[in-house]
């Protein structure tokens, strides 16, 4: 366990959520995948604040990194929510209809 | 630790579990009106009947996520237990005690709704849906109560908070907090007016389409928590392994089994909540209570 | 190769599989139990680089997160998912290409970059430490993040309720059942 | 082999029994009860655990498939017994441990039922093959009382069914737990009023709700031919009345079970049930039903 291949296992969980990401229509879906990605940041930030500079600062921004976490989400059902009430539906592709 | 007593420490905790369930079995059984008799042998010829049962599947059952989540509330409980310090000895040491038991307990909303879910039938879905909603009442008054020993111990670690209470054990002035984790344990546990998951008006639920093996690990599993909650509830308040003539495991034991019982008879006797009724008074009511409780801990200590 | 770097590659190795499991299976609760899978596999690497409260609580709040989400995956796929098949993508080579380009990307960063030498040393008591610095120094960090979930929590509520408890229970509250038989 | 003798015998000491009401069957249901609480034996809200099947009442012909479709669900070892008449109860249940432990029956028996015995009773009018995988059609959607889209299953409750008046069959269209709209698809025939109808209402639903002192309680007064304004009548009316204030049961089913068991009241009026059940949820449609059971049969008979 080395600094470089925590960093290749967060990059992988990263790419991984990226994909999945980018490719889902659903959007409960889509938020898996950013939730897979922030995983990967967390991760990352856990290995480098242990290898670099293990202080409680870097612990902090964990802290916040998880928090962000929480919010994406529970803004994600409320938003989807909101679209399957509007539409009956909750592809991405319905998202244009928030603009209006 | 020589490999000799992490076995050992290992045996003594599946036995406390077995024990505990045995207990919680009983005490609910008598709590419903069974005799005593009856009720203290039913356990064992349960497990006979049902080991001879056939094991039985349903249509279309997600085979793999249903029996998973049915045998995994035992071993949920085997590891809530083994965070619980036996006077100076602890299976598994870990200065987070208390974090792990919330998120050991946090784990069994997983497997009770995978239960559910995995028999695809509309009793067992239900049930897994009803769990939720009882989680989502209980789990916040849970997390704050097990707050208040942590704060007063100014620690994580369930051996140091037990510790902490040589004086004065937490119950005695912290009785909200003790209330409201005791209503969380039954909410884990799907047990006594916390049962609406595995009630009989919903056929049983989430244990609806069980037969054989899989409902009795997944029964005993339910017993189980109960007691492993009241396992973990004697070092958060009861003060762990004080008490005058026996040895600390002893008290421990002796407190667990008394705490177990007292409780599994209240859950027997009590009659079910129906779902809608809990989260009302427990967000509304117990959380601003447990809130409190932990305000007044924090200015005790200021 | 020791121990803690055993346990290490099985964590990394189960996050990673079960994190494309998340877009491979055909159910829904499968794919919702996979991801948090891979969450307490993440959270076990984490207490494995000596953090183990952030270890325990990404533990804790994943599985958490994991059985609310997958209520909504039932509520929102239209379609029962223990029994189709489902493939719900679009632009899939597309997304495939980017996510590998990123991955190599990251990874020879991560293996490239001449990484400098541990500044410091760890706190004997990390979380002690975390708790003191969120409480002291970084007070400001913990107040922002309190009001942000508060205004989150009012946001969802806001965004995903239909009726208030006025429509349910009358003018006055005093309706004992939810006014609502029935279909509307 | 003694010890597999030893097991057996303590694993069939006492089985779990799935006692369902025929239409007409409620005296001879309270029998097997009564024979059941003297034994100690005790009940399985679902056919999935239960060692016996037990037919309380004589079963019209129209009712075999779903007593047969129950008996598929028993795991096995299994026995079903019909008792038709109050006398045949003690015969029926004593010979059941000995019928559980006759290994060869059940050897053949397990080799006889198929992997899929549930298939025949599925409804073959599905006929998009790739939209209802195994042969369940697939849900359909439609919006719930909160203007939300969810898929709404459809679900039959009875005619057989365990805690239920004998032979009502309720087809319930439901959003998770929620029930959207009932359809009555066959009238049951209960024992109607009288004080010991009324104290088995009781009795039911209390079992329902988790009661199971209150439950004993009322059986016993049932058995009794208990008045209501004797000490104990009037203690479980109270505990009624309470439960109805708490919440523990529904307002509704507790007003009901209250005026069934009045005796200075002149009866209890008839029940609409489809709009009594609509919007309630599912385990709240068991407790009506349970608390409604004296009244059904007038119900129907002011309809006839």
């Amino acid at each position: 366990m080395t600094l470089e291949t925590v960093l290749l296992v967060a990059s992988a969980l990263l790419s991984v959520g990226l994909y999945g990401a980018l490719s889902q229509q659903v959007v409960v879906m889509v938020m898996m995948g950013l939730e897979l990605m922030v995983a990967g940041v967390l991760l990352a930030l856990g290995g480098l604040w242990w290898f670099l500079a293990p202080d409680p600062s870097g612990q902090v921004l964990m802290i916040v990194v998880l928090a962000a976490m929480t919010v994406e989400m529970a803004t994600g059902f409320a938003v989807a929510t909101v679209l399957h009430r509007r539409a009956g539906g909750d592809m991405t592709d319905m998202t244009a209809e928030l603009h209006e | 630790m020589p490999e000799s007593s992490v076995l050992l420490g290992a045996a003594a905790v599946l036995a406390a579990v077995l024990a505990l369930t045995w207990v919680t079995a009983t005490g609910a059984a008598m709590g419903a009106g069974r005799g005593l008799v009856l009720a203290a042998t039913d356990p064992w010829l349960e497990t006979a009947r049902l080991l001879r049962q056939r094991r039985r599947t349903t249509l279309r059952a997600d085979v793999l996520l249903w029996r998973l989540s049915g045998w995994s509330l035992l071993p949920l409980a085997v590891l809530l237990v083994a965070l619980v310090p036996w006077g100076p000895h602890v299976v598994v040491p870990t200065e987070l005690g208390v974090v792990w038991a919330n998120a050991l307990d946090v784990v069994v909303w997983a497997a009770v709704w995978l239960l559910g879910w995995g028999a695809n039938a509309v009793a067992g879905l239900v049930g897994g849906y009803r769990f939720l909603a009882l989680a989502l009442g209980y789990e916040l008054p849970l997390m704050f109560a097990l707050v208040a020993p942590a704060m007063a111990a100014s620690s994580l670690d369930l051996a140091m908070i037990a510790d902490a209470q040589s004086d004065l054990w937490f119950v005695v002035w912290m009785p909200v907090a003790f209330l409201a984790y005791l209503v969380g344990v039954l909410g884990f546990a799907l047990h006594g007016p916390l049962a609406a998951p595995v009630g009989d008006e919903v056929a049983g639920g989430v244990l609806a389409e069980l037969s054989g093996p899989d409902l009795l690990v997944a029964r005993a599993g339910r017993h189980a928590l109960l007691g492993a909650g009241a396992a973990v509830a004697v070092p958060l308040f009861l003060g762990g392994g004080s008490g005058p003539w026996l040895p600390d495991p002893a008290w421990v034991a002796v407190k667990a089994i008394i705490l177990t019982a007292l409780l599994s008879y209240a859950a027997g006797r009590l009659p079910r909540l129906r779902v809608p009724l809990l989260l009302g008074p427990a967000w509304v009511v117990l959380l601003p209570l447990v809130v409190l409780q932990d305000l007044v801990v924090g200015v005790v200590l200021l | 190769m020791t121990s803690t770097d055993l346990a290490f590659w099985l964590c990394a190795v189960l996050a990673v599989a079960s994190g494309v499991a998340v877009f491979v299976v055909d159910s829904m609760a499968r794919a919702t139990y996979a991801l948090a899978t891979s969450f307490v596999a993440t959270g076990l690497a984490v207490l494995l680089l000596q953090q183990s409260y952030l270890g325990a609580v990404i533990v804790l709040m994943m599985v958490m997160e994991m059985a609310v989400m997958a209520v909504y995956m039932v509520m929102f796929m239209g379609m029962n998912p223990a029994l189709m098949p489902m493939s719900m993508v679009h632009s899939h080579r597309w997304a495939i290409g980017v996510s590998v380009a990123t991955f190599v990307t990251l990874g020879s960063g991560a293996l490239l970059v001449p990484w400098p030498a541990r500044r410091g040393s760890p706190p004997p008591d990390v979380t002690a430490a975390l708790g003191r610095a969120l409480m002291e120094s970084h007070m400001l960090v913990m107040m922002t993040v309190g009001a942000v979930m508060v205004a989150t929590i009012v946001v969802g509520v806001v965004l995903s309720s239909h009726r208030t408890r006025y429509d349910r229970f009358g003018d006055d509250l005093r309706h004992r059942d939810p006014a609502d038989r029935g279909a509307r | 082999m003694g010890l597999n003798r030893v097991l057996a015998r303590a694993a069939t000491a006492r089985p779990r029994v799935h006692l369902v009401e025929a239409p007409g069957g409620s005296p001879v249901r309270w029998a097997v009860e009564d024979a059941l609480e003297a034994r100690g034996w005790r009940r399985t809200p679902s056919p999935a655990a239960a060692d016996a099947l037990v037919v309380a009442g004589r079963l019209p012909d129209d009712l075999r498939d779903a007593a047969d479709l129950l008996w598929s669900q028993l795991p096995g070892p299994r026995v079903r017994r019909h008792v038709e008449a109050l006398a045949e109860v003690d015969g029926a249940l004593d010979t059941l441990p000995a019928a559980l432990r006759e290994r060869a029956a059940h050897r053949d028996d397990a080799r006889e039922r198929g992997g899929d015995e549930v298939s025949r009773f599925l409804p073959d009018d599905a006929e998009d093959g790739h939209m209802s995988p195994g042969g369940v059609p697939l849900a359909e959607g439609a919006e719930d009382r909160d203007g939300l889209e969810m898929d709404v299953l459809v679900h039959p409750l009875g005619p057989l069914l365990d805690r239920w008046p004998g032979g009502l069959e309720l087809r319930l269209a439901i959003h998770g737990d929620v029930v959207a709209d009932v359809a009555v698809q066959r009238a049951p025939v209960t024992a109607g009023a009288g004080p010991a109808a009324a104290w088995d209402a009781v009795s039911t639903t209390l079992a329902l709700a988790g009661d199971r002192r209150g439950a004993a309680e009322a059986s016993r007064l049932r058995r009794h031919g208990s008045s209501t304004t004797s000490a104990d009548g009037a203690r479980l009316r109270h505990r009624l009345r309470r439960w109805g204030r708490v919440g523990i049961l529904p307002p509704a089913a507790a007003g009901a079970l209250l005026a069934a068991t009045d005796t200075s009241s002149t009866g209890v009026p008839p029940t609409d049930l489809p709009a009594l059940l609509r919007g309630q949820d599912l385990s709240d449609v068991r407790l009506l039903v349970a608390a409604h059971a004296p009244a059904l049969l007038l119900g129907e008979a002011a309809r006839a």
